[in-house]
This record gives structure tokens, sequence and C-alpha cells, in this order.
């Protein structure tokens, strides 16, 4: 059951994040990007990460999603035009992709061995309660700074975004 | 086995119920606004226009699917369904009441059961933020379908649900907070549980009258952002039918259309759900049933059966002497299964759910009849100036005192 | 890998290493999407599609150790996703009404 | 618990309170503040002391663990014991009244809730000084009051003179304190630790050498901080700061700290002989020098500076010849005096309008009969006049030395009737003959009299009132009461009497007699009254040195030279190297991510090796 639902949501996600690399317009790139954020959220709850899982919804898939989806719709973006060119990523681009996967797969097959399973229900410390208990015990500096952060955020989009007032 | 298959049946059930009641849902609103206007409301289709529903079923189906040429077309076709998906989904984990359970019995020789099994499709522990989840999900259908159908106004009802739909989104969660600290869980079930009992035998443990803070507040500010999250008046914006001709379903039709109305609807009944949950104590009885708050439901039943013999007996139209005779009978009867003592306890607490359910169903309905549209600018404003620090005072007072009174 | 292994697969669950692997691949993806896309909103999309792809390893190894930490970390970084994805978007809306163009190969004023 | 924390912390909240919030309060509010902390801290002194059980002395009250190293720990540790009570009272008492002078005194000055900060601090600092149960915190004291000095020295800032002279305090100060340091070092390493009771339970069994040696370093600390040969030439400067200043830090509190220092650590100084004599020696030099300059100078608190100096010569003097107790008595008399012969010259400098030239002074009877009534007792009390308190203490002092080397005491009566001779010639020349300054001199207000009465009080009957030797009884094991011999006492008080009689003669009867004198003298005059050239001498000897030194080798060569030219070298390397680097940057993001990619892949294939190759 686990090997199954892995499998399948793994391929929607691979599927999806290709979908977002090759469609050329915006929206679809958006859209696809939803689909494996949705697809991982399923993974995540897999692996015992119930709050992140719908954090991953919510936030992700939910609010920073719909602003992108948002903000092309507004820019009205068409499909990306061919113009101007990068010589290097041209060369060197294909090469170091497939040697940084290729790194990435073999350390993770080397240091992880196949031994160590994830079976669903193993491990039931990513619900809400344990979640928060850590958030605000051992990462509640952590936690404070993020919130300065997005403050920060807040007023910079602000001041980005807004109008020339005189 | 067993558990696919009580399953499978409680899918069918509340999947046929809970379609029914939209489709009715739609033919209630039509009736109540006609009421408040003075006029009759639907009335041809069946004895008080009551197969009005069914008529614009085969309406919708067997009209011609309009598909305009300028449409993205993939998008254009999976806006509608993913709206009304993401609407149905939430359905599947409101707890409607406490558990059911079928004795044993004995068919064809083999004996099954006995069977419990709780009143809702899945009990999931962080239910409340799966229904968040779902609900900012639903804001790509309305999106989508602005954006793919390629018209400026639909365009700019997806432009406007969008940002309303994010900027609601925030008064509601806050809301939502607030009654979770008391009620110390995510999961539905819980929190409906956590209202139980009664403040000096009478006073019901509801989130709204709940100590140390009553969550009153947090209730009205969850309706409005409720509202809002629905597209329901006066939160309208993105299909104000006077500026954007029909916002983001101006170019869609026959089934495609009927999404959108049901996404809406389903979305109606969920958010009405979820508040009687968070707020209205579920399905716990306004009274207690030491204080005979069971007899209320038949009481009320056996009231209208006589109130429609009345009217069969002196007919204001001359199909009222059979129709209303009919509804008599039926509430009679319904009357006599709610006072059937068995079936109280699994009864009794349905009823209690389903009429808060209906009593916000039908103040949404009577808004709708009451106010009128929101400005867009003063929308914002009033999410982001009002509703916004409002809730976070209400989340900052409900926090204080739970951390004092706990 | 023999049927007993695919038997053991089937009934205790999956190899914490195909986490990772499938986060390296969406990893890589992610990047070369960076590398070959020219829409700067595109573009924007791959970092978020790194930043999932680095979430799930994270997920994956609190599942491992068994501890909250890991997931905490993902959340971290939603919250950092949502602060870049405010100010990053603002950004390409103002970059978009000075220059009315959202070719990333067309914005290089800072060269030399 | 007595709460000895309280003592320290009123003047601190003081300075907090003045020195945040000072330049927005009116003066009353500051005064109030101001004398109000140490008042009050004065009262707990009080209560402190009436309340103490003094069989178990002393009383400790620790705080909380400052440093811990290994099995190395200090704390912030208070104790308190009789001497401890005697320097708390004196501090606290005398600290209050000259508080109370100061708001007269610096009633028109800029800068009015800032000097009070200063004080206040300066209170906090000294009562950390005497509290302190270790060596350390006694540090944080003793660096805490030079810095205040510096700071009050320098407190008219525009004055070139001014900062010069906090400059030089603070430096020569900095000298003494690198003895200090040494001297704790040294007792970190042979006992382990800074606290007093264990270094002083655990002082009998070292080497001597090595007690020797901290006690001579401990010295060297404190003759920066009480003005002895050869660190002295900070003090006279240091009278460009306020008289209030003058009279608190640098006669009756501050500067004695050297002296309650060695007291302090008497159980190391006594098991050292060679340190002891060494401080007698000190002493007695730096009293008779500071005494001979004393009877050449014309500015009024240069001379009572000078006296400083001489007196804080005879307390060391005490000490080196095992009167601890003698010492603590005169240091006691002293800051009685001595506050009340700056306060009363601070009312003479007011009456004449700032003037401090005594030549410009005289006649002042007929104007400040207060003034010079109460300075009359003071200049009594210095001199020794039977009865007064000085008399008592230096009599003690005397006598000791008698006991210890009879050479000693013969120095030190001359230098005692120097001494009175110097004090009432300042007397003679302010207050008699004619008024020869400008402007019509007026008495103080009762605000600053106030003050001066109590301490003219004190300084004529402190030394029936308080008997220190006897308080201190068990304190200082060492035998060192030598009873007071008839003949001794005699010969000393007729020193004074001369002393004051030759000075009435030659400033009242024949003034004419000074300046014959003077010529008569010639070059050993000039040597004396420029202070034995020791300050050209310092600045010949280790100042220009070091001034030319630095420029020539530390300025133009390491700073020039080497630093500045490794730095700029930097520069230029980084701009080459820039040059080169520069055709990376294209101004592509896409480039950009290429190289991060491949600069992420050369990453992993390291952490590879270093971790192992994945297979």
């Amino acid at each position: 059951m686990d090997l199954f639902f892995f499998l399948l949501f793994a391929f929607i996600a691979v599927v999806c994040a290709i979908n977002v690399v090759l469609q050329t317009h915006p929206i679809s790139s958006a859209l696809s990007l939803v689909g494996v954020m949705g697809s991982l959220a399923v993974l995540y709850l897999m692996l015992g990460a119930e709050f992140i899982a719908m954090a991953q919804m919510i936030v992700y898939a939910g609010a920073i999603m719909v602003l992108f989806v948002f903000v092309i719709m507004l820019l009205n973006a068409g499909a990306e035009k061919r113009k101007g060119s990068s010589l290097t990523s041209q060369i060197f681009g294909i090469p170091a992709i497939i040697a940084l996967f290729v790194l990435l797969c073999l350390s993770a097959l080397k240091w992880f061995p196949s031994s160590d399973l994830v079976k669903f229900g193993d491990f039931s410390g990513g619900g809400a309660q344990p979640f928060g208990y850590a958030l605000f015990t051992d990462y509640l500096l952590p936690f404070e700074v993020t919130s300065l952060l997005i403050l920060i955020a807040i007023i910079g989009a602000i001041v980005l975004a807004r109008k020339e007032i005189d | 086995m067993e558990f696919l298959i009580i399953t499978a049946v409680k899918l069918a059930l509340v999947l046929f119920v809970f379609m029914t009641t939209l489709a009715y849902l739609q033919w209630v609103e039509r009736k109540v606004i006609a009421h408040v206007q003075v006029r009759m409301g639907p009335s041809r289709v069946g004895p008080h226009g009551l197969l009005q529903p069914l008529a614009d079923v085969i309406k919708l189906i067997t009209k011609e699917g309009v598909m305009p040429p300028h449409v993205n077309s993939f998008f254009y076709l999976a806006a509608p369904f993913f709206a009304v998906f993401m609407a149905l989904i939430s359905i599947s984990i409101i707890p409607f009441g406490t558990s059911l359970t079928i004795p044993a019995f004995t068919l064809a020789g083999a004996t099954y059961g006995p069977y419990k099994t709780m009143m809702e499709l899945a009990d999931v522990n962080v239910g409340i933020l799966l229904i968040l989840a779902v609900s900012s999900m639903g804001v790509y259908g309305i999106a989508l379908a602005g954006w793919s159908s390629n018209n400026k106004y639909s365009l700019l009802g997806g432009l406007r649900s969008s940002a309303q739909m994010i900027s609601y989104e925030l008064p509601l969660s806050l809301a939502i907070a607030a009654p979770l600290l008391s009620a110390g869980t995510l999961s539905l079930r819980g929190i409906a549980d956590s209202q139980i009992g009664y403040y000096l035998g009478f006073i019901p443990r509801w989130a709204i009258f709940q100590m140390p803070f009553p969550q009153i507040f947090s209730f009205i500010i969850f309706m409005i952002a409720a509202f809002a999250e629905t597209n329901r008046i006066p939160f309208d914006l993105p299909e104000a039918e006077n500026e954007l001709v029909a916002g983001f379903h101006v170019e869609y039709s026959s089934m495609t259309f009927a999404a959108f109305f049901m996404a809406e609807y389903a979305n109606m009944v969920t958010v009405c759900s979820v508040a009687t949950l968070l707020f209205l104590g579920g399905w716990q009885p306004l009274w207690p049933a030491t204080l005979g708050s069971d007899f209320i439901a038949p009481l009320i039943m056996f009231g209208a059966g006589a109130i429609c013999f009345y009217h069969g007996i002196y007919p204001a139209r001359p199909f009222d002497r059979i129709t209303l005779p009919v509804f008599g009978v039926v509430f009679f009867g319904l009357a006599g299964v709610l006072a059937f003592p068995p079936t109280v306890p699994i009864l009794m607490p349905l009823f209690w759910f389903l009429a808060k359910l209906c009593f916000l169903l039908f103040v949404f309905i009577w808004i709708r009849a009451t106010l009128p549209r929101f400005r867009y600018d003063q929308l914002m404003a009033f999410a982001w100036k009002f509703l916004f620090p409002v809730a976070l005072a209400n989340l900052l007072i409900t926090g204080f005192l739970v951390a004092l009174f706990d | 890998m023999d049927s007993a292994a695919v038997m053991n697969l089937l009934k205790n669950g999956v190899p914490i290493s195909w986490y990772l692997v499938l986060s390296a691949i969406l990893f890589a993806i992610g990047v070369s999407g960076f590398l070959f896309r020219r829409n700067i909103i595109t573009v924007f999309m791959c970092i978020e599609l790194m930043l999932n792809a680095v979430n799930l390893s994270f997920i994956a190894f609190a599942h491992q150790h068994k501890q909250v930490s890991g997931q905490l970390f993902t959340f971290f970084v939603m919250v950092v996703a949502a602060a870049e994805a405010a100010v990053g978007l603002a950004i390409i809306l103002t970059v978009f009404k000075n220059r009315s163009t959202l070719n990333i190969d067309e914005i290089d004023t800072l060269k030399n | 618990m007595h709460k000895l924390w309280l003592i320290p912390a009123l003047p601190f909240l003081g300075f907090l309170i003045n020195g945040i919030f000072g330049r927005k309060l009116p003066k009353l509010i500051i005064n109030a503040i101001a004398v109000g902390s140490v008042a009050l801290s004065f009262i707990w002194v009080l209560l402190v002391a009436s309340g103490c059980d003094w069989g178990a002395i002393p009383l400790r009250a620790q705080y909380f663990t400052w440093i811990k190293s290994g099995p190395f720990e200090v704390g912030w540790d208070y104790s308190i014991d009789k001497l401890t009570v005697i320097m708390l009272m004196i501090v606290t008492g005398v600290g209050s009244l000259i508080h109370v002078y100061a708001t007269a005194y610096m009633e028109h000055e800029e800068g009015y809730y800032r000097f009070f900060a200063y004080l206040n601090l300066f209170m906090f600092f000294m009562l950390n000084l005497v509290l302190a149960g270790n060596y350390l915190i006694l540090f944080v004291g003793w660096e805490g009051v030079g810095l205040c000095s510096y700071l009050l020295i320098g407190f008219y800032f525009v004055k070139k003179s001014a900062t010069t002279a906090g400059n030089k305090a603070f430096i020569v100060n900095r000298i003494g304190d690198f003895g200090f340091s040494l001297a704790m070092f040294l007792i970190v390493i042979n006992f382990g630790t800074l606290d007093f009771r264990r270094v002083f339970a655990a002082a009998p069994g070292k080497p001597v050498e090595i007690l020797t040696a901290i006690a001579l370093l401990t010295l060297f600390g404190a003759c920066g901080k009480s003005a002895q040969i050869p660190l002295y030439v900070w003090l006279p400067d240091a009278m460009e700061g306020p008289t209030p200043v003058s009279a608190l830090i640098h006669a009756a509190t501050m500067v004695t700290a050297g002296v309650y220092l060695c007291c302090r650590s008497a159980a190391i100084f006594m098991h050292a002989p060679v340190a002891m004599e060494t401080v007698a020696l000190i002493g007695l030099a730096t009293a008779v020098m500071a005494a001979t300059i004393g009877l050449t100078q014309f500015d009024i608190k240069k001379v009572f500076a000078y006296s400083t100096v001489s007196q804080l010569g005879y307390m060391f003097l005490g000490v080196g010849v095992g009167a601890f107790s003698a010492g603590i008595w005169h240091l006691m008399t002293h800051a009685f005096f001595k506050a009340l012969l700056f306060l009363g010259a601070g009312s003479v400098i007011h009456a004449c309008h700032g003037e401090q030239d005594m030549r410009h002074m005289g006649g002042l009877k007929k104007y400040t009969p207060w003034t010079m009534m109460v300075l009359a007792c003071a200049s009594l009390a210095i001199a020794g006049f039977p009865g007064t308190s000085g008399f008592f203490s230096k009599d003690a002092i005397l006598t000791a030395a008698y006991a210890h080397a009879p050479w000693m005491f013969w120095v030190g009566v001359i230098t005692a009737g120097m001494t009175a001779f110097y004090v009432w010639r300042a007397f003679w020349m302010t207050f008699f003959g004619e008024y020869k300054g400008h402007g019509h001199p007026h008495e103080s207000s009762w605000v600053m009299l106030a003050p001066l009465v109590v301490l003219a009080v004190l300084s004529l009957a402190g030394g029936f009132l308080f008997n220190v030797p006897k308080m201190l009884e068990g304190m200082f094991p060492l035998a060192e009461e030598v009873p007071g011999e008839g003949t001794l006492m005699g010969i000393s008080i007729a020193a004074g009497l001369i002393g004051i009689a030759l000075s009435y003669y030659m400033y009242v009867v024949n003034t004419t007699l000074p300046a014959k004198i003077t010529s008569a003298l010639g070059g050993v005059y000039t040597l004396v009254s420029n202070k034995y050239f020791v300050d050209e001498a310092y600045d010949a000897a280790i100042v220009t040195p070091l001034v030319e030194g630095s420029t020539a080798v530390l300025w133009h060569g390491v700073d020039q030279g080497v630093i500045d030219g490794f730095v700029n070298n930097v520069g230029y390397q980084s701009k080459g190297i820039g040059d080169i680097l520069k055709r990376i940057q294209s101004g592509n993001i896409r480039s950009y991510a290429t190289w991060v990619v491949l600069g992420s892949v050369a990453l992993l294939i390291v952490m590879g090796f270093v971790k192992g190759l994945p297979q």
C-alpha cells in the first residue's frame, strides 16, 4: 500500500514537475506546480507530517501559488519569447545538472541504506500539538525572527508595488 | 471488507442527501427571496414549485454546451469541475451526529453485525486544517475560469475572486483559531465534543457562549468571511451582474455553468456546517435533554403537520386540498419517527445539527435578500482594516484568557 | 532486487532513500527550469520547486530520525518562501511596469 | 542579611536617574536625588553598623558568580568588618556633607546634572571598593573611582588645562593599576583565589619572597591611587577639578584608597618586612618632599594638595611602621580636616570670585568670618594642636615611628612643623593683612557653611569621638600599641606650635621676611617652588622618548609601512583579481545560476571525498 501510494504520487509529482519546466505558458507551469505541491502534501502525510501537509496546501498551494496565478493574470503574461541567451548555461547547463543529480542520488543511496523503511504510521510526531510545542519552546527565537522577516516582506512588498503617491 | 461496505453505504447516503440538498437549496433560496420581496416564487412545476429543481437539472443537462472559440479549452473545461471537486471534498470530513449502531441481525442464515459507525465519512485529526486547505484551493476554480474564458469581464472576475479570497481567508483562519484555543484539538468531532455540557444547567457550553471568553465575535467574523469565501452577497464581486455581466462564469453554459452553482451551494453548506461545529456546539441541543429538548423535534413536526392539514381543509388554491394533507401525513410520520424512543439517540443529534445548519443557511439567503453589494475598494478595506485587526484582537484576548484560566 | 525484497517492500513500506531520490529528481528539474527558462515568473516558480524538493528531504529526515525538527525547518522554509514570493512578485510587477518585459535575459542592467 | 548591596545601589540609582533624565530635571530634584541617595546610603551604613553582630564579623554577602573558570571563581561578594564600617562611615558621611556643599557651590555651573551624576557614580564605585569581599570587586571599584576622578577633574572640559590634568591623572593611575593587576595575578597564581578571607588565611604559609613581591606590587598600585612617590605628580594637577571634587575625591576618600588597600592586605604586608620598610620609607619621603613643596606654593588649592600628599605620606608611614590602626585613624581625621580645608578654600575662592592665588587675597576675616573660623579649626587640627583630632592621630603615627626607628620620628616631627607652617601661612595670607583682590568678597551661603561647621566640629573633636585604634582592636594582630610618651608628644606639639608661630611672624608681623629668605635661598628655592622639576624630569625621561619613539617606529614604521602597506596591497591585489573576475559577471541570471550549480557540484564532490566517495 505504501509502495503503491508512494509510486503513484511520486510519479504525479515528477510528471507535474517536468510539466512546470516544459510548459510555455506560465499559468500552465503554475498549475503544474500546484500539482507537485499537492502530491508532495500526500507524501508528507505518508511521512507522518500531518500539519506540514496541511500547511503545504494552505500556504503553498492556497496562498503563494494563488499569488503567482494572480500576478500572471494581472500581467497577462503570454508564452515566453526566445530572445537573448546565456552561453554559459547552454554549455555547462546540462552536464552540471546531470552531475548534480547523479551526485545527489549517489549520496542519498549511499548514506541512507535501503533498510530504513518508511511506513505510514511509524512516526506520529508531526501533529499540530507536538509541532506547536517544538515551535514555541526549542524554536521560539527562529519563530520570532521569522515573524520579523514576514513583517519586513510585507512592508517591502507594499513599498515596491504601490503607486507613486506624491 | 465490512469497513469498506459501511463506508460505501455512508458515502452513497451522504452523496444522495447532499446533492438533493444542493438542488433544493436553490428552490429554498428562490422561495425565501420571493417571500421577502412579497412574490410567489417558483410555483408552476409541481406543487409549490417543488419539482422546479428537477426541471432545472434536466434543462441544464440537456442544453447545448457552448464553448467559445477563443478560450483556453483545457482550463476552460477543467475549472468548473475543479471548483465543484474542491467544494465536495470538504463535506466528507464533516461529522453530523454521534455514533450509529446497527444491532446484529440474521440474513439468509448468516448473522451480521452488530455494526457501529460514526456519523461522518472520515474523521481526520487535522480536519479543520483540511477544510481550510480545500477552501483555499477552491479559488483556483474561479480564477482559472475567469482567466481561461479569455474575456475581460471574466478575467476581472477571476482577479477579484483571487484577491478577495486570499484576503478573507486571513480573518477566517484567525476567527477559527480562537475557538480552537479553548477546544484544544483540530478534529471537527473533537471540537464539537469539547462543547458538551451546560452552564448552570441550562446555558449551553457552545463556543459562542463558552467561558472565559465567549466566541461570539469570532463567530460573527467567521460568518462575514464565510460570505466572502463563498462569493455570496454582499461579497459577490466576482460575479457582479451589473458590473461584470456575470463575472467569471460569463462564458459558461449548461453543465459547466451548473457546476459553478453547485460549487457555490456546496461551499455554503460546508461553511455553515463548520460554523455549526465550531461555534454552535455541533449536535448538542440548545437546552439539556433533562429539560425536554428531545420533545421539541416531534413537536415541531407535529405542528407543521397540523398547519398543513388546516390549510388543506381551508385551501387557498385548489391544488392545496390534495397536496397539503399529503405533506401533513409526512410531517406526522416524521414526528412519530422522532418521538420513537429507539431512534431518539440517533436522530436527535442529527436533528439539532440540521436545525442549526438550516438556520445558518437561512441567514445566508436572508442576507442575500436584504443587503446590497460592496464596492471593491470597500471590500478590501473592510477585510484588511477592520476584520483582520478585530480577528487578531479577538484571538489575542482569547489566548490570554485561555492561558490565564487553564 | 529479488522477489523477497519486493515482498518486503510491499509489506513494510518504502526505503527512505527513495524519497531522497525523488527529492533529488525534483530538485534537478527545478534547476533545469531555472537554467533554461526565460520567463522570470517561471524561473521564480522553479525556485519554489527546488524549495519543495528540499522540504521533502527535510520531512524524510524528520521521519527517519523520528524528530519533529525537520518538519519545523520545512515550516520555516515555507514562511521564507511566502515572504520571498511577496517581495519577489512585487519586484516582478515593478520590473514589468518599468520595462514591459518578463524575459530574464533582457533584464541585465547590472552587467559590467 | 543586612542588604549590603543597598549601600552602593542607592548612589548608583541616583547616578542612573540623574545621568539619564538629569538634563530635563529641575535643579531641586537633581539635588534631592543626588544628596538624598548618598544620605540614605549613609543612614543605611549607620543602620547596618548598629545592627551588626560584631562577634560574627566579617559579615559576608555573596550575590552572584561573576567569573567561573575551572576551580577559579570570583563572585560578586561584599564583606563588612570594622575597618570597612569606618571607611563606609567616612565615605558616606563626608560624602553627603560634600554633596550638600556642592549643591550650593556648583549652582551656577553648566552641566549641573552631569556633575552630580558623576559624583553619585563615584560614590557607587568607592562604596564598592570599600565593601568588596575579594580583590577583583575591589579592583572594579578601584578602576571606577579612577574613571570618575578622570571625569570630574576634566569636568570643565572646555579648559585645556583641565582635560590635560584629567588625562595625566588617568594615565598615572593606570601605571599604578598595572602594578596592582600584577599583584592580583600573582595572588591568583599562588593562592588560586582572590577572596580576601582565603587569601589572608593562606598568607602566613607562603614564601616570603612571593609575599614581598605581591606586597610591593600592591604598594605600587597604592602609590598611584594615593599619590605617593614616584606617582604623586597627578594629584596637584587634579586641583583643576571643581573644589567639591578636590575635597571629596582628592582629599577625603579616593586618594586614601591606597592606604585602605594596604591595611586591607595587612595580612600579606605583615609577612613581608621588606615591603613594610619600603612603605614606611616611601611614606616618609613623600611626606617630606610634599611638605617642602607646599612651603613655596601660592595657589591655595595647590598648597592643600601638597598637604594632602604629605599627609598621605604620613598614613603610609603609619602603615609601614606597623601602626595600621593609627594610619586609619589619621585617614579618618584627615578626611575631616582636609575636606574642611578644601571646602573652606572653596568658600574662599567663591568669596573672591574664583581667585585662587593667595597673593591676591588677604584680609578676608572682615568679610568671611565663618569661613575663617572653620578654616582655623581645620588648620589647628592639621597642625596637631593638642586636643584636636589631628593631634591624636598624628601623634599615634609618630609614636609608632619612634618605636620603629627614631630617625623616622625626627623627620616626621620636622615635617609636622613644616605642615603647620605652610597651612597657617595660607591661613594668614588669606585672612589677614589687606584685601588685594578685585571685587567685593562675600560670605558664602548657609548651605555651604553648614557642612563646614559640621566638619569643623568633627575636626576638633574627632579624636575624642572616634578612637580608631580602640575600635580596630584585634583587627591587626601585630603589636603596635606603643603607649603615648610624654616627651615625644611634647616634641611634636612643640613642632606644630613653632610652625604656627613662625608663619604668624613671617606673614602677619614681618611680611617682608619671606621675600628676603627666598632671595637668600636662591637656587634651592627655585628648585623647591618648581616641585623639584619632577614633572620635567618625567617628561624628559619617559614622555618625550615615548612620543618620539612612537612617532618614528610605530607610526611611520609599523603603521604606515607595514600595516598600511599590507592593507593597501590587499586592495591593489583585489582590484587586480577583480579585473579578471569581472568577465564572469555577464549580467545574465541564468549564467550566474549555472555557476552556482557548478559550485554545488564541486562542493558535493569535495564532501564525497571527505566522507568517502559515494559508490
